[in-house]
């Protein structure tokens, strides 16, 4: 998922002229004054902070400025917080609009039809999720059609608009559609869409890339993420890493599998804290460089379940042993591990010989990986 | 019987010059699957594991009279390579690749109904009708002859549920991987229907994961249409949301997708449901039973 | 019985508020059509004809049940037109509109079949089934029932063709017409196909004219499947080559589509060909005196 | 059918980047000559009229310059001609290029398959219709998916190119698609499409755009084309017109009644001078129109057979009564009306008080129609 942040999304708006308040983004509190002073950003105006997470009306992440010096001001507090986690690196101001309405409106894929989907609410301004099912109207778009002009015009009645603001909401359906077909998105949501006078104006922008279409799409490759700096590395490896609050690791190849093996920890009183998946791999390489990504998270212990089908069970003991000489000494820890299917024999004693005991069950292999993890067995190499 | 395929399958393997093309055309042969034709342009007139390579799809239908194909072309270039497969009259197309943006997938999907086609996958490991053919990445070894029926949106998770289940002295009847993408050719519905037809099945066992609802639907299938006994699973109890688990498909978003919705579905569907994967096959055993008994 | 529409045949008409529209959908209801809906965006609410008038196809099809479409919207409009009346279910829809770019009509050709409906059109007078239903423009006053089968690409030209056979004391099963685009939704092969299933036809009129080869195609057709008699006409002998004769169908291109070609082909086939269109209904009458000699 | 002159199709050709050789415009022999002197077209050079009709280099409307004052002088040879009834009033100068291959590339429509077909040969730069079935190659593209890239290596191997030039025509192709569906084309053409060196040249351009899909695309409107002063004004009017040889007008309405009607003319002993299809009209100045376009083709007769469908007879009658009393003396012509179907009697009634006595029968009609031609009837109002 390449998420972008509001200005980045509105800069593709752009792209597509959909219709947006005069804004700019500033980086510090003197830019955003000067960009008031040159009235870039005409006043009365909204100072913005440009993360990923939602909700930031109530966090205090939006402020409202009336002069060159407010605005100042309101960049300087927002650029001071941390929002959810995320430290403000950016605000985005921009004029603050007499708006009448505030719609929603978005396209994204229902994965059950098989087809895009556009979705409309009148309730805007909110949480999506939180508008009863009755207020959100979903209309398929068949990707041979493109979205058509009736399905157009059913969005329009569905929010109630005609003349010239019906006129608008068409010509920006069409953008929006386009954006999406064109972009590779996986959503565009845009929230709130705001009426003003008798045009629409889009206030939000919520933008996702589909990342497996990256190669078609090179300008997102600098887009900065919601991803930890571990994700990150992750990512660029090409391994399926997610950072959970718990404190053992899991490194299983195959994402059901390595999903499966963090419930069973959990179900069986373990606290998961990295979901690596290694894929299907014949490099030992691929899967030295996932285990010391693995001793970076500093798990209190380690489970590796491997199934080998596509991935040969002794290629993956060998990456494993190679990358265990690598662990720096103050981050070692304790490794449970199963390997079973293709070439088991073989990975099985490379294990053995290196010091490492592959077990058979998952249940007891489980068991003992969570008493490890309990027991903040020292963290002095592989158990 | 079984399902998709049988002995009369005849492959085309599309991509078989690369290492997983060449790799996976011996072990479907091992699996006593009738390979017959490869296709990679400009490697016409080759031979891998000593089956034809053609320049194009066309040309290796014409020779070789290939009935399904597998796909193991990379991502930028499998909507091209299942078009061809399709034109070329090819009536079951098994998409191994990974990492195919889903709004390829999108109009390969509906090109393929409006040609009268059945996608299985992307990101999937195929089906195997153990005894008969074998079109994908399964590995052999966990297979044996058998009336269970096994579909699952995981590869090796299935793997290990399925060697479970050899292990258990049960066999399979077919195991059809769907795949790990939000956007599947063949879902839980379309698999279901085809066990439902299947003499040769007796039980399912279904194999879910989080993200999206094809198993709520499979479960309202179950509900109404479906007469076997299924054991289901699934996967990501213990996934946050927002996050993808591994699978491009695998993640709970806007609050749908999650494996309790799933659960509850598929158990009010009359479904047995594993706690645990290393449950399955005991519960696969007394559903047999309970047949016997009847 | 009939072909493709008959008594229980639910009319919508796309475009009601038009003057065409207003006016056919008077006509449509003389030959005894069960007009039940007209949509217009914007004009919901509105009667035409006593017909309600819905601000969409869906809403139509919801509150009425309509089951054929025939659509009077201008040009530029009518894919749009098409893919609504598609998506809300209907299953077959008669496009009267004359001048779609014939790029617009092959994504609504493919888009129908993908949807499991059938276009007939564009630039078509559209179906009669005298007695039952019309869907379309043909002139009421032209019809008596009876069992020969009419299908052409012509308007007008059908219509005197079909007045003929009435005044020669005969009558039509149901009527045909094709369109006279080059990319038409039902072809001959296709309307062929539906007479010689239906009972109550017993001879077919194929009224074709110069442009493509779909008259070569019927006559394919004619001599590999169909059992009942042909009486055949092609327009544009005299036709020169390289222009568009009217139809944007009509022109003899690249030295294929001549009347010449059209006429061999269906004589070789063993149709009986008019040379002038006024000996139509006397050729029909004999092929049903041959019939009735069996 | 907007048929575009070579120049004008490769204007187009150039907004899809469809590699061209080096040329340009001429309209007089000194511009040609400046052209050449300005380096803006290279030396030696080709000077090829600007005409629609094919066969120009058998016909003497191609000549070859190696300096400015060759290249003037065959300017003037060439606008002085007439082309198979063409006057030249321009030539396109491009520089000769060293041509290794001929080939012969085109998309059009297969009104059978119902899809777009591209055609592909070995053996360029002669008329495709003397190719053998064998030496051209049919490629089927669907609309859903455009040309793909199996397609496009099927034409690559059919005209057996490999290396930089088989990218060069997969480039080539993906372009002539891209116009193909755009530009709403009937039929883009390269014949020849030259191998210069290792990559593809268009020497010619032959491109047809659908009339019917003129709203989408204004910027032809001002295309000449090869129709006739008069198809001109019909087409203006929106009138199908065709002039053919002959000396009886006709006017029906509807194309196949139209077309049958001067079939069964010239089947009886005419000669067809005008097809005139009225269409489905119910405004008699359309009519009125029609009939004083006719007069304006100077018939030595005229006959009028009409089946009122959605046409009425009375409006039919009306306009032509209209039209008859505005035809100048000199113009006049014998008419034979037919008139059947919708209101009949109405229009037979509103004839026969204008003096016009219509016909029941088709083939009488047409028998006195054609003596009235064959008579060369004093040329002085309606029969």
């Amino acid at each position: 998922m390449v998420k972008l942040a509001e200005w980045r999304g509105k800069e593709v708006f752009r792209k597509y002229a959909v219709p947006l308040p005069r804004g700019a983004v500033a980086r510090s509190p003197a830019e955003a004054r000067s960009l008031v002073d040159s009235a870039a950003v005409p006043t009365p105006c909204v100072v913005k902070a440009q993360v990923l997470a939602g909700g930031r009306g109530k966090g205090g992440a939006v402020r409202f400025a009336d002069t060159a010096a407010q605005a100042e001001e309101a960049t300087r507090a927002i650029l001071g917080m941390e929002f959810k986690g995320e430290k403000v690196k950016e605000v985005l101001l921009e004029e603050k609009l007499p708006i009448a309405r505030e719609l929603y409106v978005s396209l994204t894929l229902d994965r059950s039809l098989r087809l895009p989907i556009l979705m409309v609410s009148a309730q805007g301004g909110v949480e999506i999720e939180s508008v009863a099912e009755g207020g959100l109207v979903k209309i398929p778009v068949h990707p041979f059609i493109g979205l058509a002009g009736y399905e157009r015009r059913q969005a329009v009645s569905a929010l109630g608009l005609s003349g010239a603001a019906a006129k608008s909401l068409d010509r920006l359906l069409s953008s929006l559609w386009r954006l999406f077909d064109e972009e590779d998105a996986e959503l565009v949501e845009i929230n709130p869409l705001a009426v003003v006078g008798d045009s629409l104006v889009a206030l939000d922008a919520k933008v996702i890339i589909e990342d497996d279409a990256s190669f078609r799409h090179p300008e997102y490759a600098e887009v900065r993420d919601d991803r930890t700096p571990l994700e990150e590395i992750a990512r660029e490896k090409d391994i399926a890493f997610v950072q959970l609050d718990g404190n053992i690791g899991v490194i299983a190849n195959g994402a059901g599998l390595t999903m499966a093996t963090l419930d069973v920890l959990q179900q069986s009183g373990g606290r998961p804290g990295v979901f690596l998946d290694l894929g299907g791999t014949d490099d030992p390489k691929k899967v030295t460089e996932a285990f010391l990504l693995m001793a970076m998270a500093k798990p209190k212990a380690v489970f590796l379940n491997i199934f080998g089908g596509v991935t040969r069970c002794d290629t993956v003991a060998n990456g494993l042993v190679a990358a265990m000489s690598q662990v720096p000494e103050g981050e070692r820890f304790p490794l449970v591990a199963r390997i079973r299917g293709n070439n088991e024999a073989e990975g099985t004693q490379i294990l053995e010989r290196a010091g490492v005991a592959s077990l058979k069950g998952l249940k007891e292999s489980v068991e003992k990986v969570v008493a490890l993890a309990n027991a903040g067995a020292p963290l002095a190499g592989p158990a | 019987m079984s399902v998709l395929v049988d002995a009369d399958t005849r492959v085309l393997v599309q991509g078989i010059t690369g290492h997983q093309g060449t790799v996976h055309t011996r072990q479907m042969q091992l699996f006593g699957t009738k390979v017959v034709a490869g296709a990679t342009p400009g490697k016409g007139g080759a031979t891998v594991e000593g089956v034809p390579v053609f320049d194009s799809v066309e040309r290796a239908v014409r020779a070789t009279s290939a009935n399904a194909s597998v796909i193991f072309v990379p991502a930028p270039f499998a909507k091209d390579a299942l078009v061809e497969a399709v034109d070329a009259g090819i009536p079951l197309a098994v998409v191994v690749t990974e990492h195919i943006p889903f709004h390829d997938m999108l109009s390969m999907y509906h090109y393929a109904r409006l040609r009268g086609a059945r996608i299985i996958g992307p990101n999937c490991p195929g089906i195997a009708a153990p005894g008969k053919a074998k079109v994908g990445i399964i590995p052999n070894v966990v297979f044996h002859p058998g009336r269970v029926g096994v579909v699952s949106r995981s590869g090796t998770l299935t793997y290990e549920i399925v060697s479970g289940i050899k292990e258990h002295g049960l066999g399979q009847s077919t195991c059809i991987g769907l795949g790990g993408d939000p956007v599947v050719g063949t879902n839980f519905v379309d698999a279901l229907s085809l066990f439902e037809e299947d003499p040769d099945t007796d039980v399912v066992v279904m194999v879910g994961e989080i993200g999206g609802t094809a198993e709520e639907e499979g479960a309202d299938y179950i509900r109404a249409h479906f007469t076997k006994p299924v054991v289901a699973y699934v996967a990501g109890r213990s996934a946050p949301p927002g996050k993808r688990m591994g699978h491009a498909g695998a993640i709970i978003a806007r609050g749908r997708g999650t494996a309790a919705s799933k659960l509850a579905a598929l158990e009010g569907a009359g479904a047995k449901v594993a706690s645990f994967p290393y449950e399955i096959p005991g519960l696969v055993a007394e559903r047999l039973q309970e047949l016997t008994n009847r």
